[in-house]
């Protein structure tokens, strides 16, 4: 390990390739040398110098990080000898179970209907974003128009991925609440009441 | 010693004792923000310097820090007032002390974090998926739907019912005290402390003496008591001395 | 660039090595070296000398990226030199400090939690709610079901991001609240002092 560092330390432009290696590592999408070099405070040569150096270093073959020059700028990906290793890491096992606030936010619009976020976070005491945007990437809910015709706050529904998901034919066999007002707007109204007195 | 002439330094507040008890009557300092351990130490340190232990002085002054404490350990424990009022008044100084430590020790963890990120701040990491990663296909195991109706028996249960006692015995704020004693005043040109507080909350006498030195400061009254632990006698101050005694001396409550 | 390669080439970890960078350089979360175990397909012990091994390539000082050992599993992240770069380009994870009400309700979390919002207000002595929502905005903190499993309040725990942004590798690693620097010992001593003097 010693041998390559010194190599590395006698490059002037060794500095500046470990800037870029720290940028391409954080980086969620690739980075056109302008960015870098606006980023690394450097010029456009050296940046270009040094970007070459690195793609050297971190090829195909040597080194399990590849860096490649893709339509949008460089980036870091993963070398295809690991091609399988990455697949088992992200084809895990699918997930078990939804979180707490997923499924809390699901039963809602699943027994409620259509509804917004605003009334969600009312009936469970605490912000629904996060909740509604996790169930929305997943395709288990999806917007359904807007509160009051168009001014108001988005709807979401329960999608025909979620009755998949739950084994149902349609929303009219989810499981019923005996103990509970069997009607929609009682049930609404029973949520709402019992927020309240939580949040009191 | 006078005490209400205790020079402070502390983090909330700089100057005199009287002038920071003036300034948390009237709200323009939050009593959470004053570290009273700060002024205890202050003052054994001056009382330190002197040849002969100043006994008024320390009387005096385990009043107003006795007043102080409570009112900022209400403060800090405001919709507990009930339950500790249930309690024998060593066991609510027990509780309050265990809560306040509690709090206390929350406190310097938050310093602790506080160090660690300004410490750790400039580590940069990833915060979404990597640019050329493949897609992640996060699939859901089937689900049970009775697992949607639990949930919504849950969010549609009654939650346990909340006592409502700490309402009525709430911390009165100062003001409810001076407009009492004012009142009183208008009445009877004189009263007895002690007989008015009779039957309150140790919290609530605390407020009440508060009340009282604001109303000395003010110079509306003038206070007098003939011996430690003797009755507090309350007069009113007639119109035209007050005129002539306001600016000279804005605090006078000395044991005599 | 030729003899570190036949260097690295020679040591039979190398291709596990490879395998291990190319999973870390994708993960969006830390990876706990079971799940780099199961993905690279080999033995625990070998993931292990494998990871040390990168852990002294991919070292502060050494490389612009760096592995580290973070809430619970492994991570690269950009070098601290790189941070001025770094900061020009991405936003930081906590970008403007916290308030002290957001440190000490996070505190209260961290070392209490699973905790609901009416237990960080009693311990604090004011309401929580909004230091509760800007901690949860950060992603410093999370829902953790219900209190009591009933239709209590809402209970909260810290998050992985908060052990990444804190560089902590697992909230065992949090000072014990009786180590934590105590005025109360302070103040004490203060006035032992005074008494001494006075008795002097």
């Amino acid at each position: 390990m010693e041998r390559p560092l010194r190599l590395v330390t006698a490059n002037p432009l060794d500095q500046l390739a470990r800037t870029l290696e720290a940028l391409l590592v954080v980086a969620s999408a690739p980075l056109p040398v302008e960015e870098l070099t606006a980023a690394a405070d450097d010029e456009r040569e050296r940046i270009e110098l040094a970007l070459g150096l690195l793609a050297e270093r971190y090829h195909e073959g040597r080194s399990g990080i590849v860096l490649e020059a893709v339509a949008g700028g460089w980036a870091f990906r993963a070398s295809r000898e690991a091609s399988e290793a990455c697949g088992r890491l992200f084809e895990r096992p699918v997930q078990r179970g939804l979180s707490q606030a997923a499924l809390e936010t699901l039963a809602i619009v699943a027994y409620l209907g259509p509804c917004t976020r605003p009334e969600i976070a009312r009936i469970r005491g605490v912000a629904a974003d996060s909740a509604v945007a996790g169930l929305v990437e997943r395709g288990l809910i999806t917007e359904s128009g807007r509160d009051d015709g168009t001014g108001g706050a988005v709807r979401y529904r329960t999608t025909p991925m979620f009755e998949r998901v739950f084994g149902l034919e349609s929303l009219s066999q989810l499981p019923r609440l005996d103990d509970l007002p069997g009607d929609v707007d009682d049930l609404r109204e029973r949520l709402h009441a019992v927020a309240e007195q939580r949040s009191a | 010693m006078i005490v209400r002439e205790l020079e402070l330094d502390l983090d909330a507040f700089e100057g005199p004792f009287d002038l920071l008890l003036t300034l948390v009557l009237k709200e323009e300092v939050d009593l959470a923000d004053v570290d009273v351990a700060g002024i205890v130490v202050r003052f054994v340190e001056r009382l330190a310097e002197r040849e002969k232990l100043d006994l008024d002085a320390c009387g005096e002054f385990l009043v107003l820090v006795a007043a102080l404490l409570e009112l900022k350990a209400r403060g800090l424990f405001e919709d507990e007032a009930a339950e500790l009022a249930d309690l024998e008044p060593e066991e609510a100084a027990e509780e309050l002390a265990r809560r306040l430590a509690e709090y206390r020790r929350m406190k310097e963890a938050a310093g602790w974090l506080a160090e660690r990120l300004a410490a750790e701040g400039d580590r940069f990491f990833r915060l979404g998926p990597a640019p050329l990663a493949p897609a992640l296909e996060r699939r859901l195991a089937p689900q049970d739907p009775e697992a949607l109706a639990n949930v919504v028996r849950l969010l549609a249960a009654e939650p346990p019912a909340v006592s409502l006692a700490h309402m009525a015995l709430r911390f009165p704020p100062v003001a409810q005290f001076l407009e009492r004693f004012r009142a009183l005043l208008s009445r009877r040109s004189r009263f007895d402390f002690d007989t008015e507080i009779d039957g309150l909350s140790r919290a609530e006498q605390a407020i009440a003496f508060l009340a009282l030195l604001e109303l000395r400061r003010a110079n509306q009254i003038s206070i007098s008591q003939a011996a430690p632990f003797a009755p507090i006698r309350v007069s009113r101050v007639e119109q035209e001395s007050a005129a002539v005694n306001e600016r000279t001396h804005a605090w006078n409550v000395r044991s005599a």
